[in-house]
């Protein structure tokens, strides 16, 4: 079934479309999609499923799994780098052990993306209250990295990068992605409360039009990830390995929290994802602002040109095939 | 005259623009969207739609002493991120 | 009732996400939409108005309210920019109170948009043919405010500086968004008549995702209007004033026409918009090549950091109330 | 009948707004889509027509007219560079006459899609396995290109611009356009054996925003082809006369061929229209890499400037009453 | 050989390039979607979406007659709308 | 220190960048979506959607060595496509 599913995922349009960028860039083909037209999509990306993250919200309301789900996720995105800090400081400083630790402990939105239309054409019901999980894992994430930085790299630090509380929340709070994402959720929250029929009149573009959308951000993932995979060979192996056994090991530390937080198996697969996934959005300009001195390659050619292209094309089936393993199916 | 040429990540460049109004430039231009590679790192212009922003060039021509004030605040922005900062001569049309 | 309505129109999905882009701006957020992704969704949107407008208009023919009510639309669009001029030359050149005058007496789209939105969502109905009105507001404030400055200013201006009928009919007619709404009124006009398949085959693109477009682009507007606003000290105090005070008189004006007009509610609302509105499309761009002795900071700070988030918040729901009390109700 | 095609062609939506985009430029407005916006509408037209031809293609499989049609488009795009290369080399050098050739052998897929519109509305339908044929003729046009030049211009040609056989392939195939609508194509085909659900979710962005997206780009293309035509006059009568006279031979041609395969009506309008249409995407830009020898003011101006709006302008309603008095109504 | 770089609004544009062709320059190089500040103006990016228009940066590489043919013509463009030119010296690679 | 100025099609950007990292610049920068007219051809904005691409500005500072290492390579990809390349002096703020 594993392997069903591994071939469902990989024959679905976004994943194709994902193929269909990186192959471009394999065969160096000229095509391109020029800024800031992939910045469009993003964006748009990521105010539709906050928006429709919200409205879900709004009907669920903070019933039983929606609290302790997002807590823990919270969670999730404080221990995780905690524990990727400490095997990447075997070999590198503590400003690229941090930054890179941040982005693993943050989350891809579309990843999440992908793991929603997967779920969909699965039939496996989910809930949209996910998506505040989601939005509420990014600044953590950055906070604990901006702290390891902090305490880790006191003495060597000169004064001037010494960090301020301030900044350090401006930067995990009001990031652009961020900010776009809790916002929305907040508007899909609020409106949805007031008049559903001004959610209605949104549904044509925030709905109707998404899976399209998708698809052609994906296509443009995939030119980017394939030129990030191009350059990682200069991170050198252990990076290479960081980048596809971490997500395995936070997948299947996902799976076990979602299997005592009872959630039925497509939010299961959720969690699982926002676990495994790493973020290339929020984080690395987050880092590139507050931690000058780490190379942003290190963090932005794995989770981009490794762990991304991996967590949607294998991980999301194996992930799936975990959560029926590990959550007892009715 | 002067021509400085100023070239570093487009995310400090309200830094470098407050620190030409201190200076009392008599004026600047911006270019954004350019990418480049200096001594260390890449930016190329993928990195756009991840927020992590691509290089801005700014163009001042002024006279000499205007050159001179603003030097140490220009340097202090500009060692802290990296990016390039070139004088050459100029003459109004 | 007229505070409930000011908080089901602040409540609305428009109204918040322009308030998500101007609390970007307050907080320092990193959030943008970069250059030229605003200029797709207003293009759209002026295709998108100018075309169901130009459906509407032949679906009503020219029959009773049409071509008085866009006579008098035209008539505001001459005689509000001479009410300003004689009040702004207490403290303004010729030059900057023309450019101001010609801002207020012509129109904002959006705000237009905005308002119709808010009609829809009380469920008021109101006329395609009001579009046409909106159209034919533009030109006739930018040739008033060149004759202000032709006649005002004959003396001091260096003969190069002379204006020419031929250069001022076609500023005022060719700008850009003047020419693609009249351009779209008039396609959608036609095929209507032609071919009723090719308008439902639009409907996706010009009607379904429109309000979602609509929210998108003032998410942007609201940084805008906000980066604007931060600069408005500059302006002083009486241009502040003058850009809150004469909304209200013009809509006052245009509200008294309205009722003379026999308007029903929906229709007086657009009219009383059109009237209190402010251009910071073609005007700003008419003023800036014909009267460059003008500061565009005066004409545009105003009417985009002032004028207009003053008439989405507050002015449509104030106006409403205006409108409800002036025209009986049936 | 054919006059009665015309108008009805004529007061079209999509027609409508190119001419308002050509009449925007012939006026001098300021009205502009700036760039990248009409790569844009572009790469999404390509993407969509791809992935929807695809599906078509899946549905019919390879019976019938298909394969034969296929075959035949591509010899189309084969025989008629030729004639052209002889016409041409009465007044140009090889390289010229060899660029030019492989333009008018190729296609342009918005002249295509206009000619679907027309299809639609006059209710007359057509089968999706014709954006095959578009798609398989860009490249042999782009290679007979390459081989004029390589077999006509050995003896002068310096060293270091001797063509490689890796690089004739490379230029053809893996052009973007070229890439972009086989890739979807491809896309199309596979997902709708493996899964009908995700295309139901794909039908808005492809489908049902389709025609407003192409009235939007052809309003771009209006403005571009007015540009190219206001530049015409430098490349000479010789080369005017051909971009009008040449689309209608190939389209003689065409029909000729059409009848012979038994198509009916609107594949056969469809196949006349690729054989008439010529390239300004493709094939221009593999030229300007091959072939820097050549103007591309001669293959740019004539295919955009006049070929296409003669073609969707006029062509298409002309070419229909020619299919209509060739092909037996049933 | 001379460089020469005019910085003015992009509506100017076809105004200062047929000056420019006038001349018989070379060549020319235009960058547009600068922004800047100047005496009197600020120019900022968001006017973009205004139609408002953002500066054009263009380069010309030539030699000095043609800097001599070219000054009064660009003088009086850029006075009326504002902007500015400088010369510089350059010498081919 | 050096200033070079180089103007082509963005489409022979690759070729120029590895023509550069081959002769060890320290550092270049890249801006995009130039247009223009040289002594034969016209590029134009619009011309961007048919892929055919604009011209890139790239602007290297370095020292004159690396200026007569990169000349020749450069000088064979603008003879083929054409182009522009000017030197000009530069100081380091
Ligand atoms: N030698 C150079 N010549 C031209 N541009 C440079 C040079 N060095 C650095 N730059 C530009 O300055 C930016 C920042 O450089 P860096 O200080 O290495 O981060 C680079 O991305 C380039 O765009
Ligand atoms: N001193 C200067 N240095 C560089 N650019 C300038 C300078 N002064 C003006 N500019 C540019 O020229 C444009 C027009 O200036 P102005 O003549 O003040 O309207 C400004 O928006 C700037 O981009
Ligand atoms: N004299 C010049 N000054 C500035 N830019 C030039 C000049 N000549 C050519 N260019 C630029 O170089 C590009 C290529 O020129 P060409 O070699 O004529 O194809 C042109 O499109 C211009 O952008
Ligand atoms: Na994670
Ligand atoms: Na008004
Ligand atoms: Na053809």
């Amino acid at each position: 079934m594993g392997q069903n599913l591994f071939i469902q995922n990989a024959l679905s349009p976004p994943i194709l479309f994902f193929f269909l960028g990186a192959i471009a860039y394999a065969l160096k083909s000229d095509f391109e999609i020029p800024a800031p037209l992939p910045k469009l999509f993003s964006l748009y990306l990521l105010l539709a499923i906050g928006f429709k993250g919200g409205i879900e919200l709004q009907k669920s309301g903070f019933t039983y799994p929606v609290l302790p789900t997002v807590v823990a996720a919270i969670l999730m995105s404080l221990l995780i780098p905690l524990i990727c800090f400490l095997i990447l400081r075997l070999k590198f400083d503590v400003f690229n052990a941090a930054a890179i630790s941040a982005a693993y402990g943050s989350i891809s939105a579309v990843t999440f993306i992908t793991a929603e239309s997967f779920l969909e054409s699965q039939n496996i019901p989910f809930d949209g209250f996910m998506v505040a999980a989601l939005a509420l894992m990014e600044s953590p994430a950055i906070i604990i990295g901006l702290l390891l930085v902090k305490f880790g790299a006191t003495k060597n630090r000169p004064i001037k990068r010494k960090m301020k509380w301030g900044s350090i929340l401006h930067e995990s709070m009001l990031n652009g992605s961020v900010y776009l994402l809790l916002g929305s959720l907040l508007i899909g929250f609020l409106t949805s409360a007031v008049d559903p029929t001004d959610i209605k009149k949104m549904e044509p573009f925030t709905g109707e039009l998404f899976y399209g959308a998708e698809c052609f951000f994906l296509l443009d993932m995939g030119i980017v990830a394939a030129q990030r995979l191009a350059r990682l060979n200069k991170t050198g192996a252990f990076l290479i390995m960081f980048s596809i056994l971490m997500p395995i090991v936070n997948a299947v530390l996902g799976s076990v929290v979602a299997r005592f937080l009872n959630l039925d198996s497509g939010n299961a697969l959720l969690f699982v994802v926002l676990c495994a996934s790493a973020s290339y959005l929020a984080v690395p300009t987050a880092m590139r602002m507050t931690v000058p001195e780490a190379r942003p390659s290190y963090y932005i050619s794995t989770t981009l040109g490794l762990t991304f292209p991996f967590n949607i094309v294998f991980g999301i089936p194996v992930y799936m095939s975990l959560v029926n393993a590990m959550i007892p199916q009715i | 005259m002067k021509r400085l040429d100023l070239i570093f990540s487009e995310r400090e460049l309200d830094d470098v623009l407050s620190a030409l109004e201190n200076a009392e430039v008599p004026g600047y231009t911006v270019m954004k969207h350019a990418t480049g590679r200096g001594p260390e790192r890449v930016i190329t212009e993928d990195m756009e739609f991840t927020g992590f922003g691509s290089n801005a060039h700014v163009i001042i021509f002024c006279e000499q002493e205007i050159i001179d004030k603003i030097r140490d605040n220009i340097k202090s922005v500009l060692s802290y991120y990296g990016g390039v900062a070139y004088v050459s001569e100029a003459t109004p049309l």
